[in-house]
């Protein structure tokens, strides 16, 4: 199971802020994930959108485990 | 020192306090940002801002330390408010101290540029024509982009 | 608004004095300025500001009037020291208001440019060595310079 | 009669911060005042050093009368 946050608007567009869900065994990394939601949710997609893996952006795909928090992050904003 | 906030804050109080733990500064630049009651064109109630616990401390923390090794700066500090804000309530408050002015202004600018664009909040206003939700304009990316 | 102040002031108190005063503003740059300990390598135990009462207003109501037609402003503030100060004391305080950060950040530093070469005052250090006067830094003029 | 301060590092080059002097009868302008006091203190003739007239400071030459208040100004630096 992984818990999945939608930030900002992308809670308006998945019609939720987060979700608790078992990855099906293809999704092992944050990039696959995308494209697994992105298909209902296609503002996931955007490149403008940020995948945060247990509270820290990396650089790159990220891999996923078992337990992970994961966020889909829109463009921040600040100040 | 970085302090994030569900509670209005007193911007005044803030810069006393930060004041007094910059001995031997000879320069405080700071800056105060507060919720508008107009926002392009549109009527504004008030101002929520998401934020991401975890992630959120970390993106200030970053800017803090850029700018820590880009000005040559005494002391700084960042108190940000999440939550939700009525119109006049203070969002930000940033300062900096340093021995001259330069410095101090630099890094005031740059650390607003950087919350801008790259501090983890999500900002929704609210009004008589409903929330929306609004990123960074592109004055904001163009200041940011300055700094290389 | 502008005042002359014989005896030290609070940045704190005159920056929430200041925010009070300037609803509908979504950016209020301010900074502050202080008696350092150490000017030019030489210890400093104390600095004197002498004014010339009539002419000193004048110019500091000049360059508030300068910075109110340069930046879109919603209000500005200036206090200003003279007299006998110690370190840590404040000398200037200057802020802005604006809607957007940029006129802000600019009137301020606009403001202190013009302060630190056109305000009628003038400084004179006290410390181990004797006491001297003290003019505008090579850098403040080149400071001033960049606006024309 | 016309008092006359002398500002900043001036007061220093003088000896005093104020004179009350009865003017020459060629002295009927700033620039003259300043050839005439310049003599003694050469510091009023450099060219940095401003001439204000009753607390106003003009460009070019100012005319005195009767009465005027003048001050001797070294460049000035406030903040």
């Amino acid at each position: 199971m992984a818990t999945i946050h939608f930030l900002g608007r992308l809670q308006d567009a998945v019609g939720t802020s987060a979700l608790t869900v078992a990855l099906p065994g293809g999704v092992r990394d944050a990039e696959s994930l995308r494209a697994w939601l992105g298909r209902d949710h296609p503002a996931l997609r955007e490149p403008s959108v940020r995948i945060a893996v247990n509270s820290s952006l990396h650089p790159g795909n990220a891999p996923l485990a078992e337990g992970d928090e994961i966020a889909f992050l829109p463009p921040m904003s600040g100040g | 020192m970085i302090r994030l906030e569900a509670e209005p804050f007193d911007a005044g109080v803030e810069l006393a306090s930060f004041a007094a733990s910059a001995p031997g500064a000879g320069a405080i630049a700071s800056f105060v940002g507060l919720v508008r009651c107009e926002s392009g064109g549109r009527d504004v109630s008030g101002l929520e801002l998401q934020h991401y616990p975890g992630l959120t401390e970390k993106t200030l923390a970053a800017i803090a330390a850029d700018a820590r090794a880009r000005f040559e700066l005494t002391s700084l500090v960042i108190v940000h408010r999440y939550g939700a804000m009525e119109p006049g309530e203070p969002i930000v408050f940033v300062a900096a101290a340093a021995a001259h002015r330069r410095a101090a202004f630099d890094a005031v600018d740059y650390m607003m540029d950087l919350l801008k664009t790259e501090a983890a909040f999500w900002k929704r206003e609210h009004g008589p024509q409903g929330p929306r939700w609004i990123e960074a304009r592109a004055a904001d990316l163009d200041d940011r982009a300055r700094w290389g």
